[in-house]
């Protein structure tokens, strides 16, 4: 930013420096290739394979995204730190992601275990009880294996779907 | 951006007429940076003594369990959480931040870079008034039924999403609000000291000409902005939790407190190095002016604190070594925790050499910024036993734990702030304080501060833990040796709290009747001091041009031994 | 303008990533997911999409000095953001109608929480916009078009992840 | 170092310990340096001593290198801290002993903690487990590993003399292990704010002979009268461990 910092004196005609003279209707088409791009995020669940839904869904959202940064809002002409400063601010977000998800994003780990998170998963199955297809590989191999023991934090509560919170036993 | 930064400021400056301004508009709806920079100061500090009491009402439990505490009356484990959380939280959020960053920061920024104000002003003053509505919703949360909220200043959940738990279902939600407006404010106030930085820089002032204070205070601001996001979605997350009872932090229904634990520390640490290195900034302004001498190689100070920044994102998880995260993941951790204490003890390196071949004038302020460093150092190498992975097994959640963060945040909260209150009052307001008293103010709390917390780190180390109302309920921790300590720090804490009063005194009557000081009475560089004592409305008479850095000092072949950065320099 | 929308990314990022890892653990959560009302979704999507392209278009006009037909497109834009709101207050009152509330269980707090921070969004960059397309007909201070184009598209980019996340995966 | 404020108790307190006294050695020396330069300028270079400074940019390579020099000796001690710190919490946190003596379930409670002891079948979650609450007895020199719960709040299972230190958080089980090296009766204090009762949730470890442990284990399973020397025994409700 420092770099940026240091050409970023005030410049209050900068935009006419930059082509901006595209025509209306070249908004337009991009705006009918977003279209496009919906649609097929949206015919693409409808194939049911899960690893296509993954990429039209989000490799889509991506695109799109990227697409209405440059073009709508402007992105490829502003200047570079503006994308530093945006990419750094995602960049935190992952690492955040990267600290976190070995706790939250486990059922179990090195000398630890989340008995309540497979209590709850069971749960959330009973519940809706067509229960037909858990085409999810994950969390069956993580239920074929024998819950060790009811823990207190499950225990104690009305189950996944209960309302009302834990009451302590004693005090 | 820049376009309406820039456009926007030339509006507000048409704002800016000279004309007389009514009361409500000078200082109720006042843009004027300066202003707002006492507003946040005075509101900070007014804060900073309601968390001061509240830390002198737990110490007396502490000490002598209990008793009737004299001008308070009995503390029952209620009260006690609640004065704990709140000292925290108010210490932190409402006196820390808004002085160090919000009030130096807008007092000094525009000054500094040579600017009539802020390129934001209306924004700078919504962003203060959200601030002062934050602070009254969190003293109003110690009124409502049941008390206020505490859980600590972590606010932990299941404890702190839960009434059936915390026992405050008024508290707990007015106090996560305050807390979550407050960021707010200063996200607010960030975005305006970054723009004001990158845009209304006077002519000529380069990268390496900008003072390290406004260096620190946006690199502060900078990390306060990426890091603050998650936990005020986290914070809306555990609001409804608290509210609409939802699980997010719920075990039960699929929650995972731990993911507070993150949210909260990802915030949480990044926050300790956005108010260590304004504090850093300020003493290194003062260091230069007092010792006559050129800071110690600027690059250095402004890339070790950039890594700083950078690498406060990648430690946090060292708060929850045993706090049931993957023991894998602490051994990461441990590594970037030491990683930082590299840039770190290179600035303070830098800070000492600044003092090498110097020509020290002793002063009210440069005692109080020598006195940072010697403090901060200790804070600085107790902090290497927390992050080590090994030795935090023992010291997690010990009094060990409170010594050295207290060992970090007084000499930046406190310390550094009473320097730069010194070294920028004659600029405030026209008049300089009383020296005398201000040595005596200096003695009065920099020892007695000692004597709070070199204590506790031995309690600590004997297995004190935090925020036990009472430790005679434990067998082991009832020894008379400790509880001796105990009592010194109390003792120690009545002190320095009885020295603050000749502070206030000394600083409220030198406001009016202070010998009156010129525009530069430090005879220092930067360009705050070109302006009138106090800056009138505007600021400048007519804007600077910047020749030079900010740290000329006794170069040699000049008549006098500074050299202001708007002066130009001499034809040859 | 910038760094308020990097601070934004963080917050709705935090948000996500909270729920993306609670998603990716939990598969079950799919047949909640699988309530959700693909239809509305899609409009909303193609709503703002489309208000975004205004907002652009909005822009254009404005680098032209042309204020009048700026305010026009803006109220398109707001008229996008009044549809999107319409539809999305439609969809809740199925939803709730059908006993998916908030506190149902944790996809529907996420669903519920994210798309609410999000219309709260739309809302201000409504206000916003409004506010300066009166500006804008006095053909006052065209540059801050820009400002709340900005904006809007990135509520709109914020909605491009949201969609997929919140209605398609399943 | 630490022994003498508090008698280390189990195996590893020793190992913990070292750690502690390297840190202290190496942060202290550069503690002490850095101090002792600081207090030298400042006496050397007063104004009256010393009227007029130098000019120093700090960029020239003989006053750099009194930066430097450091700087890199820093990384280093790091890294022998780092060393002897990641081994340590190897030691306590991410391995577990190859014999396991008995399992004890440790929960916690707004505000007590309740101990699940697995009683004469050696077995944890069976009809003759031994619940008591804020009393845990083991043996000295036998190892343990526990099952850690919550059954509300955050809580911290923390036992100062052993330098044993971990969260219970609920809706998870995690488990760890411990030696007593030393008989006596420790605490066991809550370390995390767990509510209003944090300053008042303590258990007492008892940490027995052999001899002892057997005369307690007979006392609350009822073949003999109560065991005086542990009068406080109090029975919890036999709600957990099934």
């Amino acid at each position: 930013m420092s770099q940026a910092a240091d050409g970023h004196h005030v410049n209050p005609k900068h935009e006419q420096s930059h082509g901006m003279d595209h025509p209306a209707s070249y908004y337009v088409k991009l705006w009918a290739l977003l279209l496009v791009l919906l649609v097929i995020s949206i015919a693409g669940p409808m194939l049911g394979h899960k690893v296509l839904t993954m990429i039209t869904a989000f490799g889509i959202a991506g695109v799109k995204a990227l697409i209405v940064a440059a073009f709508f809002m402007h992105l490829n002409v502003e200047k570079r730190f503006v994308w530093y400063m945006l990419v750094t601010m995602l960049l935190a977000v992952l690492m955040f992601f990267l600290g976190t998800a070995a706790d939250v994003m486990k059922y179990e780990g090195a000398h630890w275990t989340k008995p309540s998170a497979y209590l709850y998963t069971e749960e959330f199955k009973k519940a809706f009880s067509g229960g037909e297809e858990h085409d999810s590989h994950d969390a069956e191999d993580e239920d074929s294996k024998a819950l060790p023991y009811v823990p207190y934090g499950a225990k104690a509560t009305n189950g996944a779907m209960g309302h009302s919170s834990p009451k302590p036993e004693h005090h | 951006m820049t376009t309406h930064a820039s456009a926007d400021h030339a509006h507000g400056a048409d704002n800016h007429g000279h004309h007389e301004l009514t009361f409500l508009q000078k200082y109720v709806f006042s843009t004027d940076h300066k202003v707002i920079g006492l507003q946040y100061f005075m509101t900070g500090v007014f804060m900073g003594v309601l968390g001061a009491l509240a830390s002198y009402v737990f110490r007396m439990q502490m000490a002598f369990p209990g008793a009737s505490v004299p001008g308070f009356g009995l503390v029952t484990p209620q009260i006690y959480n609640q004065m704990v959380t709140n000292h925290g939280t108010i210490m932190i959020f409402w006196f820390a931040m808004p002085v160090l960053i919000a009030a130096f920061g807008n007092y000094l920024i525009p000054l500094m870079i040579g600017c009539d104000d802020m390129v934001f002003p209306r924004l700078n003053r919504l962003s203060y008034q959200i601030f002062l509505f934050s602070a009254v919703l969190l003293i109003a949360s110690f009124f409502v039924p049941y008390g206020g909220f505490g859980g600590a200043w972590t606010s932990y959940p299941p404890l702190a999403s839960n009434p059936v738990y915390n026992q405050t279902p008024y508290g707990a939600p007015m106090w996560l609000g305050a807390v979550a407006l407050e960021f707010v404010a200063f996200l607010l106030g960030g975005i305006n000291f970054i723009t004001t930085l990158m845009n209304a820089r006077a002519p000529g002032m380069k990268m390496y000409d900008i003072p390290m204070v406004v260096w620190m205070i946006v690199i502060a601001s900078i990390l306060f902005m990426a890091s603050v996001g998650p936990l005020i979605a986290g914070a809306a997350m555990l609001l409804f939790d608290q509210t609409l009872g939802t699980g997010f932090f719920d075990p039960a229904r699929g929650g995972d407190p731990l993911l507070w634990e993150h949210l909260f520390w990802f915030f949480g640490h990044p926050e300790v190095y956005v108010v260590l290195l304004p504090a850093m900034g300020i003493v290194a302004e003062v260091l230069t002016v007092f010792a006559r001498k050129k800071l110690f190689a600027y690059r250095t100070v402004l890339w070790t604190a950039v890594a700083t920044g950078v690498l406060s994102f990648f430690v946090w998880a060292h708060h929850q070594f045993v706090a049931g995260i993957d023991p894998r993941m602490a051994n990461i951790f441990t590594v970037t925790t030491l990683l930082i204490s590299v840039p770190i003890t290179e600035m303070s390196f830098v800070y000492i050499g600044t003092l090498y071949g110097a020509s020290i004038q002793l002063s009210t302020p440069m005692l109080f910024a020598i006195a940072f460093i010697v403090e901060f150092l200790i804070g600085g190498v107790t902090g290497i036993f927390l992050g080590a992975s090994g030795a935090d097994i023992y010291f997690h959640d010990t009094y060990f734990v409170l010594a050295h963060f207290h060992y970090t945040f007084v000499p930046i909260a406190v310390i550094a702030v009473f320097a730069g209150v010194y070294h920028w009052f004659p600029k405030m307001f026209g008049r300089y304080m009383n020296d005398t008293w201000g040595r005596i103010h200096f003695w009065g709390t920099a020892v007695p501060f000692n004597g709070i917390f070199i204590p506790l780190f031995y309690t600590g180390m004997a297995g004190d833990h935090r925020r036990t109302f009472d430790h005679l309920n434990f067998p082991d921790l009832a020894r008379a040796d400790l509880i001796f300590w105990r009592q010194f720090a109390t003792v120690s804490l009545l002190i320095m709290l009885g020295f603050q009063v000749i502070f206030f005194i000394n600083f409220f009557y030198s406001m009016f009747r202070g010998k009156k000081a010129p525009a530069n009475p430090w005879n220092a560089n930067t360009f705050e001091w070109v302006a009138a004592s106090p800056p009138p409305h505007g600021n400048f008479p007519t804007l600077p041009h910047c020749y030079r850095g900010p740290y000329e000092y006794s170069v040699p072949g000049r008549a006098t031994d500074f050299w202001p950065q708007n002066e130009p320099a001499p034809k040859t | 303008m910038w760094w308020l929308l990097g601070s934004e990314i963080t917050i709705f990022g935090g948000l996500l990533i909270c729920y993306i890892m609670m998603r990716i653990m939990y598969a079950p959560w799919s047949e909640a997911a699988a309530h959700t009302n693909t239809l509305a979704g899609s409009i909303n999507t193609f709503v703002l999409l489309t208000s975004s392209l205004f907002a652009v278009l909005a822009h254009h006009a404005a680098e032209h000095k042309n204020g009048k037909l700026a305010a026009l497109y803006l109220w398109l834009t707001i008229g996008g953001a009044l549809t999107f709101l319409v539809v999305k207050s439609i969809e809740w009152t199925n939803e709730i109608r059908h006993g998916y509330t908030i506190t149902s269980n944790t996809f529907w707090s996420f669903y519920y929480t994210a798309a609410g921070l999000h219309g709260l969004h739309v809302i201000a960059g409504a206000t916003a916009m409004a506010i300066v397309s009166f500006d804008c007909l006095r053909g006052k201070n065209l540059q801050r078009v820009e400002i709340v184009g900005i904006y809007w598209h990135f509520v709109d980019i914020i909605w491009i992840f949201l969609f997929p996340l919140l209605y398609i995966a399943k | 170092m630490l022994n003498w404020i508090i008698q280390g108790a189990s195996s590893y307190a020793g190992q913990i310990d070292n750690v502690i006294v390297i840190i202290a050695v190496l942060g202290g020396f550069w503690l002490i340096l850095a101090e002792v330069a600081l207090f030298y300028f400042v006496m050397k270079y007063r104004r009256s001593r010393a009227p007029k400074a130098m000019h120093v940019t700090g960029y020239e390579h003989e006053y750099k290198k009194w930066i430097h020099w450091p700087h890199y000796l820093v990384i280093a001690c790091d890294l022998v801290i780092l060393v002897f710190a990641a081994r340590a919490w190897y030691h306590v946190k991410q391995s577990m002993p190859e014999h396991i003596d008995e399992d004890i379930r440790v929960v916690g409670h707004q505000w007590a903690w309740e101990f699940v002891h697995q009683g004469a079948d050696g077995k944890l979650g069976t009809a003759d487990d031994i619940n008591l609450v804020d009393e845990l007895h083991v043996t000295v020199n036998k190892t343990y590993r526990f099952h850690l719960e919550s059954a509300d709040v955050l809580h911290s299972f923390s036992i100062p003399r052993f330098r044993l230190k971990q969260d219970a958080v609920p809706g998870r089980e995690i488990i760890g292990w411990f030696t007593p090296t030393i008989a006596g009766t420790y605490d066991v204090p809550c370390s995390q704010m767990c509510g209003l009762g944090h300053g008042i949730m303590g258990g007492r470890i008892f940490v027995e002979t052999e001899a002892e442990h057997r005369l307690w284990l007979d006392s609350v399973t009822g073949k003999t009268a109560a065991n005086p020397a542990h009068g406080l025994g109090k029975l919890a409700s036999t709600q957990g461990g099934n």
